[in-house]
């Protein structure tokens, strides 16, 4: 009949566009080995496996706050918090830890703290309807000055599991890997999983892809909006004591701007603001690309204070409109 | 540029020392000109420096030593951006072998032998050598002496160290009084703003000490717009010394500056040579630094390099 | 309907929204079995009693019961736990979810907690075919056209087991094949004991399948009727409430004389437009005070067509000649620079900016024509716009209101306005009538004979043939992206002939129109 | 919704309404602590007190905020204002320092022209990234976020350039009529963007791009030129802040200045009602939204404050203004009220829901 002889053509009109759902992640991939390919081929060291160790090693905590920034983006919200809600987890658990407390109970309840904000300005956000990024700015500043209300001075830790957890080299060949990027990498999987395969997942897209409809759709768009802050909240405490295995202390004035850090991170790895749309996995060459510029400026080690934020500026500039036009996205979808 | 990077690569035999130089950002003229003072004086040693810039974040800064340690330079310095959670990096160099001196701050590890040394200036002293002139200054003074005080960033190492050696060492005198105590972010505009709310809350202040130059100037303009003269009505002291604060005090209107080098260049080279070569060093080495009146501001400030 | 337990009710429904009375005392019940049509003109209230209904909005007053208990649903989602499936009038999906994901999201067969992708993908496709649909379940949705957007959502309702299947306006934006295929799942739920509730504004799809009528008008209950009982026009007069003669006057319209435009001045010429992988290099010629008549299925490309007129979209090939003068239309602008105005299909994405008072919507392409600098004098803005508000009875009839809160008829009536004031010499109307009560479908339909009579030529796109045979003086039908040919409308065109044309069998394309 | 808008009067339901209010306790928590706070007396030929201090620290935010504004209603972010805001006072400096005399009028108007250009380029690169190339606006305003910070620091060489130039002066602590010039520029340009768009059709264009812009371009909007524009007039918002930032204290700081002022301005933008999904907007909002934050900042200083917990207060004020602000907070109150007064509506929560019919 003639219906199904316009989805015949629909098919055969349509089929060719289907890789292009994950051309942009591709794109970025490819972007990202050439400027690693620069790297290698300007510096001798570059080429070392422990480079790329490092990336991830020093990167870790960054990437699992952007995985959590990832749930709240593809829902079309943002969270401003991350950054002082890592150094709120770090300085905590230095605070309790030099006050004697077991670190498996420090642990319990640096990774209560994050959530519970989260699940609290979720609830803010949903029930009073109230714009993310002003709900979320507050949170930034009320766990910024929880940090120096705790302290204003940097909170060294030396409890035993902790300095093991840190220093703990996982061996691979000559190179090592260290706790914090297994931890980083459980991370990534099961969010990448959870956004794939979970109910809950699938309602991230539908309610980042139209609101309303996931609405009127029936599908819990309140409670999921809640989860998603929540998320983010309990990535950014993973991220803090991840940040804390990292330097072994809690400062008031560590990871600010991490924010940024982070959106740029997921909205690099092609996951669109306005929500509906973004992997995990882009998060993370999104993390990596910032990683890896990072890297390189550092290796170049002549750059001076301001020419190291032009170059990082010109870089991003080079990836992402690199990453425009070959990627070629639409702007957005229509409903058409 | 490839050449560097073959020298980086570390062939052993090279004599040109390679050192590696994570500098914590430019926020400041103190800090630029620290870091000027580092790259002239590594040319003139003939020292080949690889820097790099932190942006504040100690993050940058543990990437940055890692990959030192991977480009395997001969030596490293860093300024902390704060004090503790080098540990496990420093480890990481101990193991590679590369000696690591810090400079300007300190960093909190228990175990001493991750650093060669520590090159740089003592916060707390330079509150204290500060409260200590004022202590000599109003001596006579019969009632309270009513102080202002304009911290540093919050949370930052030197705000923490000067706001406390200052404190302490005023402690002991009952008639100096801090009267109200609000960071001014180190800058400027901070300085004004903040001096213009204390000038309006306190009828008499007496005295102002604010944790870096910057935000004595700017509360300088605040202090003049209020109609009082400044280093007359109100008594300034500030640290650092960079050339417009040493000028402010030339001219009258600061009356005290502890200063703060930044010009650990020349000493630095020196010790990256000897902790190369193997040579013993001590564990704590101070710049050479000294404090300034409107006195001796006047004879200095010709020669000054910053 | 002789089931005498209704499975549900709702009773003296009153829902207010700032400065309106949506809903007073409004009454429904709903049997076993039964297909329900809900009437009542562009506003009447139907869509939000539907959503009162749900949960989407609280009320104000009344109650409801389902199966006799009192319910008050907190949302959609509940109602649907309930057993209440709901197709909101415009399409309520996710653009950005494949057409699998968007029939099955929120009930994904799962395994051990995990999506079975493959499972979805193949259960969806079996749902489509169902309403005879065969297409790429793994597509974006947001790719697909408005209609098969429009059959997804019911295909997402109806594959619910549920007791009351509520669907608003479904059949607005399908042709009539897709509406035979929806009768027919509709009859197949009756059969089976679900409540269906059925809105629409095509008289003849309620006497076909509906057993019983509730009609509404300004938000209160006219009163409740077997179909049986109410003839049509009846039923007319107690939507609008008084008494008709509009409608008969269209007939009048009919049968244009098409030798007298022709021999008027060309308009547009289009030799060999097109754009590749949209439409085929096409040509068609408007004259002055001309109608031309659009035919042809879902996606054969009319709506694709018409945009390359207006530049919506850039076409690749071919010659636009604007009063004999080759022009390059580089986007909208240019085209209205050129007194071409286009009344998109897609009033919510293409038409309408939400936030927006009524007012500025109406005035918003004649502002943009004058340039910012030019901004039209509030007199006049009021004037042109109380004028239209009129002449379209756009209600409520207040300019201020924000345009998102208009019914979906109204908004539609809105969007014509803006093309009128702009006083255009083409305008292209892709399906302007969709979801308009019968009252203003028939004075969109004099408006547009009027206009024509009045020199303007028309480009009149309609999924309702009847309707383009009553207002053109030629069809141009489409079919697979290809203008296959322009048929005159003469005494012995029909619909069926026109039918046969679209579906590919009696006229070939020769490219020489049927005298 | 509609019940109570006719039982209060009708001020109660304007927008500003609570912003308003907390500004307005905010300042009254001052009075209470120190009730000279209020005071405004004339020193010479001035107006000198902490309320002046307010409005005149608050003009540069309000400037950047209402670039912030248009952009925003355009469904835009602009994160490199700050960067603007130092790049530009970094020019203009530069170039006064290099005169010989630096008191001229010609060459300080020289260094405006010069800095303001500049700016204008800067605002022209993220139009063009924005509009033209199609990236997301918060990223692409990020690139110059950062380089133009280094941009800054590169034009001061990383120092603080200090200028002794009074016509330069002027701009940050000069005074007109005993008012701070600073406070009559920001009313100026405050008065000029509302006429250029609430007196031509400007705005309802803006927002009409905002709201919709498919459905403008299809009007007939040119709906990229106009998006272009937004990040141009925020970027030429943002170098006159700059001029009275670095006027105000007489030097420039590339890296000081400007910081952070992004997220200030964007939370002025929000606290005054214009939503960042883009559409209406409202530049009195906005300016409301500004003197709320600089107020707060100052009630910091003025309260002496300990900094260790001037945080967490701003954290409470910014969340207790949204709650209050916000609808739905409200009507939990209201519903509250009414099941006490009379019989309450028999469902729970009424959504605010929007959907198109
Ligand atoms: N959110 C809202 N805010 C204010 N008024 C609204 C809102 N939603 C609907 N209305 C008003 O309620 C009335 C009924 O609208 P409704 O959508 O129910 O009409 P309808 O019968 O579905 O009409 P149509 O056939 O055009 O779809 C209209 O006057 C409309 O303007
Ligand atoms: N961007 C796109 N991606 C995929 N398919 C598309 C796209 N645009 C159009 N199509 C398909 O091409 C077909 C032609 O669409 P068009 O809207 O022109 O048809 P139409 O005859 O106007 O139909 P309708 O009555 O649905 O408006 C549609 O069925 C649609 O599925
Ligand atoms: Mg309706
Ligand atoms: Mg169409």
């Amino acid at each position: 009949m003639s219906t199904s002889q316009l989805a015949e053509r629909l098919n055969r009109t349509t089929r060719w566009r289907l890789p292009r759902r994950q051309l942009p992640v591709l794109v970025s991939l490819a972007l990202l080995l050439v400027m690693y390919g620069i790297g290698v081929s300007q510096y001798q060291a570059f080429s070392n496996i422990q480079v790329v160790f490092n990336v991830f090693i020093d990167n870790g905590f960054l990437l699992v706050v952007a995985v959590g920034m990832t749930f709240v983006i593809l829902t079309g919200g943002i969270d401003l918090s991350v950054g002082s809600v890592v150094a709120m987890t770090a300085m905590v658990s230095a605070a309790l830890l030099r006050d004697g407390l077991p670190p498996a109970l420090v642990l319990l309840i640096a990774l209560l703290i994050g959530p519970t904000l989260g699940f609290v300005m979720g609830c803010i956000i949903h029930f009073f309807e109230i714009q993310p990024f002003i709900v979320t700015l507050a949170g930034m500043f009320f766990a910024r000055g929880l940090c120096t209300w705790i302290s204003s001075s940097s909170i060294p830790i030396t409890d035993g599991f902790w300095t093991s957890a840190a220093q703990e080299r996982i061996r691979i060949g000559d190179n090592f890997l260290t706790v914090g990027v297994l931890i980083t990498v459980v991370v990534v999987a099961v969010a990448a999983y959870t956004l794939a395969y979970t109910r809950l997942g699938r309602n991230v897209y539908a309610i980042g892809g139209n609101p309303q409809s996931a609405l009127l759709m029936g599908l819990p768009v309140g409670r999921t909006r809640i989860a998603v802050y929540t998320i983010s909240g309990l990535c950014s405490a993973i991220g803090g004591i991840l940040l804390s295995f990292y330097t072994l202390s809690g400062a008031p004035l560590i990871a600010v701007g991490m924010e940024l850090d982070a959106i740029a991170a997921v909205v690099i790895g092609g996951t669109l603001l306005t929500g509906g749309a973004g992997y995990v996995l882009g998060t993370m060459l999104g993390v990596l690309v910032l990683g890896v510029i990072q890297t390189l400026i550092t290796f170049d080690g002549t750059l001076n204070s301001w020419w190291t934020k032009i170059v990082i500026g010109g870089l991003l500039f080079a990836f992402i409109v690199l990453q425009r036009l070959l990627g070629f996205r639409k702007k957005s979808f229509s409903t058409r | 540029n490839s050449d560097t990077g073959d020298n980086a690569g570390g062939t052993a035999g090279d004599d040109k020392i390679v050192l590696g130089f994570s500098q914590v950002g430019a926020e400041s003229g103190w800090r630029t000109a620290n870091t000027t003072s580092v790259k002239e004086a590594a040319t003139e040693a003939g020292i080949e420096l690889k820097f790099d810039d932190a942006q504040q974040k100690q993050e940058n800064q543990i990437r940055a030593i890692r990959n030192f340690i991977q480009q395997k330079v001969d030596v490293i310095a860093f300024s902390p951006v704060v004090e503790s959670g080098w540990d496990t990096v420093l480890k990481e160099a101990k193991d590679a072998q590369i000696p690591v001196i810090l400079t300007d701050r300190a960093v909190d590890s228990a175990d001493k032998t991750l650093y060669k040394t520590f090159l740089g200036s003592d916060f707390v002293k330079e509150g204290r050598l500060s409260a200590e002139w004022l202590i000599e200054e109003t001596k006579s003074a019969t009632g309270p002496v009513n102080i202002v005080e304009l911290q540093g960033t919050t949370g930052s190492a030197p705000a923490n160290d000067r706001k406390k050696g200052f404190a302490e060492a005023i402690a002991a005198n009952p008639n100096l009084k801090i009267i109200a105590s609000q960071s001014g972010d180190f800058t400027r505009a901070g300085g004004k703003a903040v001096m213009e709310q204390f000038l309006k809350a306190n009828p008499k202040i007496d005295v102002l000490f604010a944790h870096n130059d910057d935000m004595g100037l700017g509360a300088l303009e605040a202090i003049t717009a209020a109609g009082k003269v400044p280093g007359k009505d109100i008594k300034i002291i500030t640290i650092d010394a960079v050339k417009d604060g040493m000028q402010a005090l030339a001219d009258g209107k600061f009356n005290f500056i502890a200063e703060c080098s930044p010009l650990l260049g020349p000493q630095l080279m020196d010790l990256a040579k000897k902790v190369h070569a193997g040579e013993e060093v001590p564990a704590r080495i101070e710049t050479e630094e000294t404090t300034f009146t409107q006195q001796t501001a006047k004879e200095a400030l010709p020669t000054r390099k910053y | 309907m002789s089931d005498p337990n209704p499975v549900l009710t709702m009773t003296a429904i009153s829902k207010f929204f700032p400065g309106v009375r949506a809903l007073d005392g409004v009454d429904l019940r709903l049997f076993p079995g039964e297909v329900h049509a809900l009437m009542g003109e562009n506003g009447a209230g139907k869509s939000t009693l539907i959503k009162v209904l749900t949960g989407v909005y609280g009320h104000d007053a009344g109650s409801i019961t389902l199966d006799g208990e009192p319910v008050a649903f907190s949302g959609p989602m509940q109602a649907t736990e309930a057993g209440v499936s709901t197709v909101y009038q415009e399409v309520n999906l996710c653009p950005n979810l494949s057409v699998a994901e968007n029939i099955f999201i929120g009930r994904q067969p799962r395994r051990l907690g995990a999506v079975r992708w493959r499972d979805m993908r193949r259960r969806a496709s079996a749902v489509l075919a169902r309403l005879n649909l065969d297409l790429d379940v793994g597509e974006l949705l947001g790719s697909q056209s408005l209609a098969v957007q429009q059959m997804v959502a019911i295909a997402r309702a109806v594959d619910v087991q549920a007791r009351v299947l509520i669907l608003d306006e479904p059949t607005s934006s399908l042709d009539a094949d897709e509406v035979k295929q929806l009768m027919r799942i509709m009859r197949q739920l009756r059969d089976e004991g679900i409540a269906i509730v059925f809105v629409t504004h095509f008289l003849d799809q309620v006497y076909e399948i509906a057993d019983r009528i509730t009609v509404l008008r300004n938000g209160r209950l006219v009163g409740e009727y077997p179909t049986a009982e109410l003839p049509q026009l009846a039923l007319v007069e107690k939507m609008i409430g008084k008494e008709l003669d509009a409608l008969e006057r269209l007939d009048e319209a009919a049968g244009r004389d098409l030798a007298a435009v022709e021999a008027g001045t060309p308009v547009v010429e289009a030799t060999d437009l097109g754009k590749s992988g949209s439409v085929e290099p096409f040509s068609l010629t408007i004259h002055r005070g001309e109608v031309v008549g659009m035919a042809g299925l879902l996606g054969s490309g009319r709506t694709e067509a018409a945009r390359l007129f207006f530049g919506a979209d850039r076409a690749d090939r071919g010659q636009l000649a604007v009063d004999g003068r080759p022009v390059t239309i580089r986007g909208p602008v240019a085209a209205i620079e050129h007194d071409i105005a286009f009344c998109s299909e897609n009033r919510r994405t293409e038409g309408l900016v939400g936030e927006l008072s009524v007012r500025e919507n109406i005035i918003l392409a004649l502002q943009a024509a004058r340039g910012w600098l030019r901004p039209v004098p509030r007199r006049r803005q009021d004037e042109l716009v109380r004028r239209y508000i009129d002449a379209l009875s756009i209600r409520p009839n207040d300019p201020e209101m924000p345009v998102r809160n208009l019914s979906g008829g109204n908004q539609q009536k809105v969007v014509l306005a803006r093309w009128l004031i702009t006083e255009p010499r083409l305008l292209i109307l892709d399906e302007p009538t969709r979801g308009i009560d019968v009252g203003a479908k028939a004075e969109i339909q004099r408006l547009v004979v009027q206009l024509s009579d009045g020199g303007m030529a028309v480009l009149f796109i309609s999924a309702e043939l009847d309707e383009v045979l009553r207002l053109s003086h030629k069809v141009a039908v489409m079919r697979d992206r290809q203008l296959v040919t322009e048929l005159a409308n003469d005494d012995d065109l029909d619909a069926d002939r026109v039918m046969r044309v679209i579906a590919g069998g009696a006229e070939q394309k020769d490219g020489t129109r049927h005298e | 919704m509609s019940s109570w808008r006719t039982r209060l009067p009708a001020v109660t339901g304007h927008r500003l309404f609570w912003p308003v209010v907390v500004l307005i306790l905010l300042l009254a928590a001052n009075a209470i602590y120190r009730p000279s706070f209020l005071a405004v007396e004339m020193k010479n030929g001035h107006l000198y007190g902490s309320l002046v201090d307010i409005v005149r620290l608050s003009a540069p935010l309000i400037l950047v905020a209402l670039g912030m504004t248009l952009v925003i209603a355009t469904g835009g972010i602009d994160l490199s204002v700050g960067s603007v805001v130092a790049v530009s006072g970094a020019v203009a400096c530069l170039h006064i320092s290099q005169q010989p005399d630096q008191n001229s009028l010609g060459s300080v108007l020289v260094a405006l022209a010069m800095a303001f250009g500049v700016s204008l380029l800067l605002g022209l690169w993220n139009g063009t990234l924005v509009a033209v190339i199609g990236i997301q606006p918060i990223i692409a305003t990020l690139i110059l976020m950062v380089a133009g910070r280094g941009l800054a620091q590169l034009i001061t060489s990383g120092q603080i350039i200090t200028i002794n130039s009074d016509p330069y002066r002027m701009i940050g602590v000069g005074h007109v009529l005993t008012l701070p010039f600073a406070i009559v520029l920001a009313l100026a340009v405050t008065l000029l963007v509302a006429v250029l768009t609430r007196r031509t059709a400007l705005g309802m264009i803006v927002e009409a791009v905002g709201g919709n812009a498919e459905a403008s371009r299809l009007a007939g909007i040119r709906a990229r030129r106009i998006k272009l524009l937004a990040y141009v007039v925020s970027a030429a918002c943002a170098a006159v802040a700059g001029f009275m930032m670095t006027a105000n204290v007489s030097s420039a700081d590339g890296n000081a200045a400007g910081l952070w002022v992004e997220l200030d301005a964007i939370l002025a933008v929000v606290i005054g009602g214009t939503s960042l999904a883009g559409g209406r907007f409202y530049l009195g909002g906005t300016v409301v939204g500004a003197l709320l934050i600089q107020t707060l900042t100052t009630s910091v200083y003025a309260m002496n404050i300990d900094p260790q917990t001037a945080l967490l207060f701003k954290a409470m004020v910014v969340i207790a203004v949204c709650l209050v602000q916000a609808p739905a907070f409200r009507a939990k109150f209201r519903r509250r009220r009414a099941m006490t007064a009379g019989p309450a509506a028999p469902t729970g929560e009424q959504r605010k829901e929007q959907v198109a019919a």
